[in-house]
């Protein structure tokens, strides 16, 4: 993408801010999409309308709350620790942003082409942990401080056994570069990870129920990274108000907000590429087939939306379905299930990968 | 070397998304470890008592409405059986008849928003949606009948403000045929939910003798295995005529008298007050509901206590009566008032969370706990 | 399963003196008037005997029994001085299935009854609310607050005859 | 072992029955309507509002005195014979001038205990529910017809009578009050 534009325009700066627009137009654009669907699936899912008077069944309902968000009084709490306290939605923000920096939205369209991707993915999503605990820390609110608390506990743990589960697709691919991985699932869903990857014999037929172990692994604990219901425990609104974000109004409050589902969206992707051929198409490209090449890189960017979103629509599916754990529990989830099964689930893969 | 800890303060309420109204709770916490827990009530205070005894006795039962708004029905069922009582008149059969159905259908509705908050605190919000959906169908029957849709003014001493509507019947038996699927939609989608299990199961747990002794009813007492229920116990109106059980808690995934027994015992409940609607809504005898509706009501100089089963457990009216229009004393025995006070008790060692999970299990109305 | 009357026999022999009296006159059940300072001591009789087994209480009631003199004031609440409170026992047996209520009366000038907190626990409250109404002081209770009322409530007990409403509460206007 | 196995597939099981029975709501019609668009049809025993007919109120104060929160406000003149103030629709005689109707609607319970007395049911509830004021003073409802000065002028007429009455027989009536409750609020 970079060369690309470095290539039509000639400016380097011009290029870089270019190749970072596109995400941030995605994530924005996204986020405000992402909350109307929330909305939207949980009412219908509780027998409601939800959202319906802004636009055609309420479509510009999160403009007009974001309108509102802009607008209103910037409040900080006389004893809270003003900076950490502002400088913390804007490094939740940029934690969950800078992953899209290496995600494959088409074979065209991917901000940068490092060969560490998947690494820098869960590196950097790390970072959410500290804006969250400096979040809140600063507030000065015994709940905020309790969900913070929390926070940091189930997003540090949940780290394991995702990557687990990076490392068993890791050892079978080969790669941690995530468009390499995506093009190697090429031509056919039957060609996906979930479904072995694009190996042939014994082996594949093998995999294939580790590998759906693995991605329903991989499901639980993002889910838990990105503190969705089951796993909100850190903002648990009937216990803790709203944890760490407790005392954040306006517009750092949407900043929050925008980075949870921007943070949705990247980890569905993420398990997208690792399981469901990223942005490959299962059933072929129109365009090969009536050869217009051009045509190619947008259908691939539909199909990585569409998995990206189905992902999103099965979080938020379970999100209006389950109650929510204890803190212990959550723990023991972690701990208990999903480490020992995915570590199983590394080794039986690295065992079969030999064969 | 030990590291200084200190024991943290934490204030939840009066304003909280699930102190269930103006409760305030004031929690020591160690972590989030719960070494003590106070509750302070007041907050909806309303001097009921005091106004009672300002009041003529017909005037008191749009009061009574507001102790336990979730279940008006029910109050002004033990206000009025109680006002009976010290009058001795006897009420038509008709009059009897509605009533029960009545108060079933009310223990219905209120306990399905005790089932809804339950589910709501521990977060699952869709159940909550769901009941609620299904309480309004209860709603709009009372609504039907007396213009109100919570705090209705209905029971009046020796008889009803208004006879059932033409339709009630018939909308009645449509809403038991309705409501039966939603029960077990509810046991699909939350009561044997793992998650739902494993927060609620052994949280909490009552042992009966204690419960016994901190005078817990209602669902409660009945949780902790003890099948204590006053329709049986000490029967008023017409209770001794229908066929019903009394579900108590077994312990059936955890320990008896925990959270989940409590709120199974409410689950169960509803299907029993379904069975009594079934009975009773084909008997109903003609007669008119006004007839044994004294001109003026001033009984006799003395005391009554008695009570009626509460959706939330027993509730006691305690009339002194000095042989004037109004009351000389009214005192409410509240259930929730004193369920309240297992709060302390049962989240002694248990988490943040699991306080919120017993104050949903024991399912308090703050309406009646402040009066 | 006894009756009021076998009750206050057994009680009769049992403590002697402490048991006032039965008060049959009342048109439902029958109340047997206790001494105020002993009632712990009959609750724990009343709870353990094997053949009473009152393991319940249903509500303890404060009441202003409002019968003293009575002295109208220039805005025509009667004040009243002497005569009694009393507070109602109704106590319930789970087991065996009968009731019964006691009643003991404190004088209103000094109103002080003993807690019966360490028999049933359930009466903490109770007692905390019929202090804070009543201004009955519970002896051995172990936290006798108010308890619907603010905690700096300084204008008296409400549920008292002769209560009246202060004008203004820590500088807000009462009545509205 | 054994428990463990069987927690993690209780675990999903129970996941994968919840989230098929909120599926299949994904996909049942709404029970919410749009509400200032769409309105319920209310009931015919809703209670809602207040509402006096003024020309059927005999002005008996049944209404006020049954009120638990003494929100109706009654104030009533005697007549002078050669009045006539018509008859109610039921054929009750009016005998007395209602000069003061007032319902404070902000403190009205909804119990509907004032509509039962009615001896003409004149007063009675309802279905207007949506009506919102700004102002506290605008849900005072005075539903007397009198202007002040026919109200003044009435009463001055039947002090005349009285006069006249207590120059006659040397024996004067007292004028009935309103009655009104007194409790403490």
């Amino acid at each position: 993408m970079y060369q690309f534009l470095y290539d039509l325009i000639g400016n380097e700066i011009l290029a870089g801010l270019l190749v970072a627009v596109v995400p941030l137009t995605i994530i924005l654009v996204f986020a405000l999409f992402g909350i109307w669907l929330e909305r939207k699936v949980s009412a219908h899912m509780q027998d409601r309308l939800g959202p319906m008077r802004t636009g055609w069944h309420g479509w510009l309902q999160t403009v007009a709350d974001l309108m509102k968000m802009l607008q209103k009084e910037d409040i900080i709490a006389t004893d809270a620790d003003k900076t950490l306290y502002n400088i913390a939605p804007v490094l939740v923000f940029t934690g969950s942003f800078a992953a899209y920096a290496v995600i494959p939205f088409s074979s065209k369209l991917l901000g940068s082409e490092v060969e560490i991707g998947l690494f820098y993915v869960l590196a950097i999503s790390s970072l959410v942990v500290a804006g969250i605990l400096m979040a809140g820390w600063s507030a000065n609110n015994k709940y905020s401080l309790l969900g913070a608390m929390r926070a940091a506990a189930q997003i540090i743990s949940y780290e394991i056994p995702t990557a687990l589960i990076v490392l068993s697709m890791v050892m079978l691919t080969g790669t941690l570069s995530l468009d390499k991985i995506s093009q190697m699932q090429t031509s056919s869903f039957w060609n996906w990870n979930i479904f072995g990857g694009a190996i042939f014999g014994l082996s594949k037929f093998l995999l294939i129920p580790f590998m759906i172990v693995g991605a329903l692994i991989i499901f639980t604990s993002t889910l838990a990274e990105v503190n969705r219901v089951p796993f909100d425990i850190p903002e648990a609104e009937s216990e803790l108000v709203a944890g760490y974000f407790t005392e954040y109004c306006g517009m750092k409050w949407g900043m929050f907000m925008l980075a949870e589902y921007g943070n949705m969206f990247a980890v569905s992707a993420i398990i997208a590429i690792l399981f469901f051929g990223g942005y490959q198409s299962p059933i072929g490209y129109l365009g090969n087939s009536i050869g217009a090449q051009w045509l190619v890189p947008f259908e691939q960017g539909f199909w990585f939306i569409a998995k990206g979103l189905t992902l999103v629509f099965v979080q938020m599916w379970l999100r209006w379905t389950l109650p929510r754990l204890r803190v212990d529990q959550l723990m023991t989830v972690c701990w208990k299930y999903l480490i020992p099964f995915a570590f199983i689930n590394l080794i039986i893969i690295g065992i079969i990968s030999l064969i | 070397m030990a590291l200084k800890t200190e024991t943290m303060v934490l204030n939840m309420g009066p304003q909280h998304p699930s102190t269930h109204g103006v409760l305030r709770l004031e929690l020591d916490i160690e972590g989030e470890l719960i070494l003590g827990v106070k509750p302070h009530i007041g907050y909806l205070h309303r001097c009921f008592e005091k106004h009672a005894e300002a009041m003529t006795y017909p005037q008191v039962i749009p009061y009574t409405d507001r102790l336990d708004y979730l279940a008006a029905m029910g109050n002004n069922f033990g206000y009025v059986t109680t006002v009976e009582k010290l009058l001795g008149i006897q009420i038509p059969e008709r009059v009897e008849y509605i009533r029960v159905i009545m108060a079933e259908l009310q223990r219905i509705a209120s306990h399905l928003v005790a089932i809804a908050t339950n589910g709501a605190d521990i977060g699952a919000l869709t159940p909550f949606l769901y009941l609620f959906r299904d309480r309004e169908y209860i709603l709009s029957l009372f609504e039907m009948t007396c213009g109100a849709r919570m705090l209705y003014n209905y029971m009046w001493i020796g008889g009803l403000s208004h006879d059932i509507h033409p339709d009630f019947v018939r909308k009645t038996k449509e809403f038991i045929i309705h409501f039966r699927p939603t029960i077990v939609e509810l046991n699909n989608l939350l009561t044997f939910n793992k998650i739902f299990i494993e927060r609620t199961a052994n949280i909490g747990i009552l042992p009966v003798d204690t419960a016994i002794n901190f005078g817990a009813s209602g669902p409660v007492l009945r949780g902790s295995g003890l099948p204590f229920d006053v329709r049986k116990e000490d029967p008023y109106s017409i209770y001794n005529r229908f066929d019903f059980e009394i579900p108590t808690g077994k312990g059936l995934v955890g320990t008896v008298g925990d959270c989940w027994d409590r709120y199974y015992v409410r689950v169960l409940e509803m299907e029993q007050s379904l069975r009594i609607i079934e009975q009773a809504i084909d008997k109903i005898p003609e007669g008119d509901v006004h007839s044994a509706i004294p001109k003026r009501i001033k009984p006799p100089k003395g005391t009554v206590y008695s009570r009626v089963e509460n959706p939330r457990g027993e509730l006691g009216y305690f009339i002194i009566s000095d042989g004037n229009l109004n009351p000389f004393r009214v005192k409410v025995r509240a259930p929730s008032f004193v369920n309240l006070e297992l709060m302390g008790e049962l989240c002694k060692g248990h988490l943040v969370a699991d306080v919120i999970a017993i104050l949903g299990s024991l399912d308090i109305v703050l309406g009646e706990i402040d009066r | 399963m006894k009756n009021p009357e076998e009750i206050f026999e057994l009680l009769k022999t049992e403590f002697a003196d402490v048991i006032l009296g039965i008060d049959k006159e009342t048109p439902t059940e029958p109340i047997i008037a206790v001494d105020p300072t002993q009632i712990s001591k009959v609750g724990l009789f009343l709870r353990d005997n094997v053949a009473l087994k009152f393991d319940s209480l249903m509500v303890l009631s404060g009441v202003d029994d409002a019968n003293g003199t009575k002295v109208k004031d220039e805005d025509g609440t009667d004040m009243i001085s002497g005569g009694t409170l009393s507070v109602y026992y109704h106590l319930h047996s789970t087991n065996l299935k009968h009731k019964i209520t006691l009643k003991v009366s404190t004088p209103r000038e000094n109103p002080q009854v003993e807690s019966v907190y360490n028999v049933w626990r359930t009466s903490d409250w109770h007692e905390r609310e019929a202090y804070d109404m009543f201004g009955i002081i519970f002896l051995n209770h172990p936290d006798l607050r108010r308890i619907l009322m603010p905690y700096d409530w300084e204008a008296g007990y409400p549920l008292r005859k002769d209560y009246k409403n202060p004008e203004f509460y820590k500088g807000m206007k009462v009545p509205y | 072992m054994k428990q463990y196995l069987k927690n993690t597939f209780d675990g999903i099981f129970t996941v994968l029955v919840g989230m098929k029975v909120t599926f299949k709501h994904l996909f049942t019609p709404a029970v919410t309507i749009q509400y200032p668009d769409v309105k319920v049809k209310l009931p015919d025993r809703v209670r809602n509002r207040l509402y006096v007919n003024m020309d059927d109120c005999i002005g008996c104060d049944q209404c006020s005195r049954a009120c638990p929160v003494s929100c109706i406000e009654i104030e009533t003149v005697k007549s002078i014979p050669g009045e006539d103030l018509g008859i109610t629709s039921n054929g009750k005689k009016k005998a007395l001038w209602v000069t003061k109707f007032n319902i404070d609607i902000a403190k009205c319970c909804y119990c509907q205990l004032c509509v039962f007395p009615c001896p003409t049911e004149c007063i009675y509830m309802t279905d207007v529910y949506e009506f919102a004021e700004y102002e506290r003073s605008n849900f005072l409802y005075k539903f007397a017809t009198l202007t002040d000065e026919e109200a003044a002028q009435k009463k001055i007429n039947y002090e005349k009578l009285q006069a006249e009455k207590a120059a006659a027989a040397a024996k004067p009536k007292p004028e009935t009050p309103a009655q009104t409750e007194n409790k403490p609020e």
